[in-house]
């Protein structure tokens, strides 16, 4: 094979042509650096776990650091932190904010409550909101502490980045 | 979804010729503090009515009440009011004291007001942060989270959780206080007036401030009595009605603080009060300090408490006649608990809460009411907002501090 | 307070039907639903009691140390904040007839507080302005606080819009 | 007149913006590196990732399946099973779940646990890609003692073993002379 000879692996999967600022690589992985450098979130607070989450996004964790930066509006973000009870009132609700998110998106379940229903094995609680999402990651904690939340946050950029042909909209 | 229909149906008739122009806001939406759901109807940008609707945080903390035993009940009620979860810890175990006839030891109680007045200050302080934030300004918010972040540390060292603290238990804590949350606490008593001015200085002459704030949702006092309100929005209103000092519980007897309360019952004047509370916290959390060293050694459990598993069943021997071997023993099935009734209230960051239980002897609660501020302000917010711009009612939600985990139940 | 109780219980005696005084709680009035209107606005207009600090529904069904018939309590408590008097007073309901007057007119705090009894007791509230549920949906079937609703529901019977949303969702994960 | 200066110069304001620029210059910033620098330990007690206290002489558990830990959960999310051990009269465990995902972190199941056997680590980062990648059970609760008690000073003694400040007589007899593993 040519390109083998002729060019330098400087990091895996990414080759340099020697003495040229110019790096071949698979469209995957660019796709995928992209997307894991810019994870935005939805503001969507439920309940207890969502003051952790403003508490993440505050002075003394700064989601900043990660591109990760809260966007009020379901159409410009790609991650669902479902931080908080999902009672079955609201099921409909945020099954529609995640409807409303363009692709490719995720789904984080913060919290025992949002993984499982958690204490609240009751009437009108959801058990879990995996029965209607599918979700990417599961934090748990009650609250989880931020460097949890920020350790499933991690772990999402890692499975995003595993990722390979989630691009083109005509291979669905 | 059928209430907004339910409203629009109701009001098409009317003889005007402009048609009625309602928006829906939330239950996803930033700045309603949860998942608060209202239904306005507008015309042009003032508010005619407004119709909020809540429930989509109702978890069924009341029936699963009913369905744990009492020591377990208290895990619930940290996740009402999740920002200042030891107040309703307090308020539950205050009720099933009552329940049980205990008394508390004086350490607990002192401990138990330290941390209560400590879940008043993160409580004020993410309701400032959040509140600024709806209002605009948002260096406020980093430096009250920047703070609570402080106290919350502390209160991991307490009793090892940062939201949920489980710490009240029925008939004291679980936990002592080591010398080094004590030396911990000190230092924040120290320094935190200085973190008040500092938020002071940004936003209490600020003219943007001044202007979202004065003049916004005035509620007079009999209007406020008499909608419910309770705690730092009646203070507002100068009603200076606060169960700390009309009912004390715990340390509250031993300590003096000064009720703050406002003049013109407007937004600015809550804030006021929400401030110099602030500062009442932080003096009653360094009188209790002082106060500790006379019960270093003693319990903070009360001796005849019920064990975390309160057991089922219990039975106990008694003694009859039997004709031929002059008495036999027979078991006798007996209440694990008191029957009876009992209400208790305290003053929680937001307000009133209290908490209402009938026992039937077995060790649940036989019912298990809840009365929460937040419901209650919830539903001034009709009252409140009428006449207003749209614009205002942000600040009229952010100013009556509402928690939907709180109201919801 | 003794003495209001008292006085209470003279201008009143149709419409109280027990007195307990503070043994290690508040005191406690058990009223009769007919009169309990008139009962309720002298309290609030010529004694004082200004503020309603909460309103809600009791089940008694199979309590065992039941002593009256009715299933059913709606339980109120009574503030003055000018005198600092602190009362409870008890309305008894029975299933058949599950209805009680309203006080809305006279608090406004009552208005979710009766509302939230109507969602979890089914307990109606004549007078009330805009009577309808306000922690479960509108079309929730069943009243959850109640003793005989059970605190899981199977499957099966759950709300109509949710069970819609998990077949759904059950369809697109499987195709 | 003093509020008219105050309005055109912006007083106000400008005190403001001077206070954000101080902190800015002066004052330390507090935000945590966390996965690359700062790994902040929390305090002793922290309720955390569960973990069955290994016996160092048996390698196994030393729970003795009294089925309290089971009892007191509020969310149900204990699971024991045992076997009753004839010779001895003892009771062995043969199956020990938690489900993390319901678990509500009260701490109550270590705090009525007879023997201590029972912890929640002050081990805090972990998740999980699918359920059953958090749901423990003996052998993966065991290993999270491994993990945990590397990090930490021998003899451990964890706050809810022998709660601070609750009186002997309300402890079981085990707990009362309990020093740590």
């Amino acid at each position: 094979m040519g390109i083998e000879k002729e060019t330098i692996e400087v990091a895996p999967g990414i080759r340099q042509i020697p003495n040229t600022p110019v790096f071949i690589t698979v469209i995957d992985k660019v796709i995928n650096w992209a997307r894991a450098g810019s994870m935005w979130p939805v503001t969507f607070g439920l309940a207890c776990c969502a003051i952790e989450m403003m508490a993440t996004g505050a002075s003394h964790y700064d989601l900043d650091r990660f591109g990760i930066i809260f966007r009020a509006s379901p159409r410009q973000s790609d991650v669902l932190i479902v931080a908080g009870t999902v009672t079955k009132k609201m099921a409909p609700v945020v099954r529609r904010v995640y409807d409303q998110m363009p692709e490719p998106k995720y789904v984080i379940a913060m919290g025992s409550c949002a993984c499982s229903g958690g204490v609240f094995r009751t009437y009108s609680t959801v058990q879990g909101c995996d029965q209607f999402l599918p979700v990417d990651v599961y934090v748990p904690g009650c609250p989880p502490r931020p460097e949890a939340l920020l350790y499933g946050l991690l772990t999402l950029q890692q499975k995003i980045k595993s990722e390979s042909k989630r691009w083109g909209f005509w291979r669905r | 979804m059928s209430p907004l229909i339910e409203v629009t149906k109701k009001d098409v008739v009317s003889e005007t010729w402009e048609e009625p122009f309602y928006l829906n806001m939330g239950p996803q939406h930033p700045s309603t503090h949860g998942v608060l759901r209202i239904v306005l109807h507008l015309e042009g940008e003032t508010i005619v009515d407004c119709d909020p609707i809540v429930g989509y945080l109702h978890r069924g903390v009341e029936k699963l009440g009913e369905n744990l035993n009492y020591n377990q009940a208290i895990i619930l009620s940290d996740r009402l009011d999740y920002i200042a979860s030891v107040a309703n810890n307090t308020a539950f175990a205050l009720a099933f004291e009552k329940i049980f006839n205990l008394k508390v030891p004086r350490r607990a109680q002192l401990l138990r007001t330290i941390v209560c007045e400590m879940a008043r200050i993160c409580n004020h302080l993410l309701w400032l942060a959040t509140h600024a934030l709806d209002i605009g300004a948002m260096t406020v918010f980093l430096y009250c989270f920047r703070d609570r972040e402080w106290l919350l540390n502390v209160f991991e060292k307490i009793c090892g959780a940062r939201l949920t603290h489980s710490y009240v238990r029925v008939g004291g804590v679980r936990l002592d206080f080591t010398s080094e949350i004590i030396d911990e606490l000190y230092k924040f008593t120290e320094e935190f007036p200085n973190r008040i001015l500092d938020y002071e200085t940004l936003i209490d002459v600020n003219r943007i401030w001044l202007k979202r704030t004065k003049g916004i949702a005035v509620v007079s006092a009999e209007e406020a009595i008499n909608l419910g309100l309770t705690g730092p929005c009646l203070r507002g209103s100068g009603v200076p009605y606060d169960v700390r000092k009309f009912r004390p519980y715990d340390a509250y007897e031993e300590v003096s603080f000064i009720v703050p309360t406002g003049k013109n019952g407007d937004t600015y004047d809550r804030y006021r009060v929400r401030m110099e509370e602030l500062r009442q916290a932080n003096s009653i959390i360094r009188q209790c300090l002082d106060k500790l060293p006379e019960t270093e050694g003693q319990p903070v459990v009360a001796d005849n408490a019920p064990d975390l598993l309160i057991p089922e069943k219990r039975k106990s021997a008694v003694a009859l006649p039997h004709p031929k071997k002059g008495y036999f023993f027979k078991a006798k099935e007996e209440d694990v608990v008191p029957p009876g009734e009992a209400f208790a209230s305290i003053e929680s960051p937001k307000g009133e809460l209290a908490v209402y239980v009938v026992s039937d002897g077995s060790n649940k609660p036989w019912r298990l009411r809840i009365r929460t501020p937040s419901f209650v302000h919830i539903s001034a917010i009709p009252d409140l907002t009428r006449g207003h711009l749209i614009a205002d009612l942000v600040a009229i939600i952010g100013t009556l501090d509402v928690v939907l985990g709180d109201s919801d139940r | 307070m003794e003495e209001l109780l008292q006085e209470l219980q003279e201008k009143f005696s149709t419409v109280i039907l027990t007195v307990e005084t503070a043994k290690k709680d508040l005191p406690t009035l058990i009223c009769k639903r007919e009169g309990f209107l008139e009962f309720i606005k002298y309290l609030k207009e010529e004694k004082g009691f200004d503020y309603l600090i909460d309103l809600c529904g009791v089940d008694y069904l199979n309590y065992k140390y039941k002593n009256f018939e009715e299933r059913f309590e709606v339980v109120y408590h009574l503030y003055s904040i000018p005198n600092k008097h602190f009362l409870r007073i008890k309305v008894r309901i029975s299933e058949s007839d599950c209805w009680q007057y309203s006080v809305t007119p006279l608090y406004k705090t009552a208005n979710w507080f009766e509302r939230e009894c109507y969602d979890m007791f089914g307990i109606r509230f004549k007078g009330h302005p805009d009577l309808r549920r306000v922690l479960m949906p509108p079309d929730w079937e069943g009243y959850p606080l109640r003793k005989d609703y059970p605190l899981f529901l199977e499957p099966e019977k759950d709300w109509e819009p949710y069970k819609e949303l998990v077949e759904k969702y059950q369809k697109e994960r499987g195709s | 007149m003093a509020g008219l200066i105050q309005k055109i110069l912006f007083l106000e304001i400008l005190k403001g913006l001077a206070l954000t620029l101080k902190k800015m210059l002066f004052a330390r910033p507090v935000t945590i590196q966390y996965p690359e620098k700062d790994r902040l330990i929390p305090a002793p007690g922290f309720r955390g990732r569960h973990a069955l206290v290994r016996d160092e002489n048996t390698g196994d558990t030393i729970c003795v399946a009294c089925l309290r830990c089971v009892k007191v959960c509020p969310s149900l999310c204990i699971n024991v099973e045992y076997e009753v051990d004839k010779e001895v009269g003892k009771r062995k465990v043969t199956k020990y779940e938690i489900d993390v995902l319901r678990c509500v972190f009260c701490g109550y199941c270590e705090e009525v646990c007879p023997v201590n056997a029972l912890v929640l680590t002050e081990f805090y980062d972990y998740g999980g890609t699918t359920r059953e990648d958090l749901f423990f059970d003996k052998e993966k609760l065991l290993k999270n003692w491994d993990e945990f008690i590397v990090t930490q000073k021998r003899p451990y003694l964890n706050p809810f073993w022998k709660p601070r400040g609750v009186p002997d007589k309300l402890l079981p007899a085990r707990k009362r002379q309990f020093t740590g593993v």
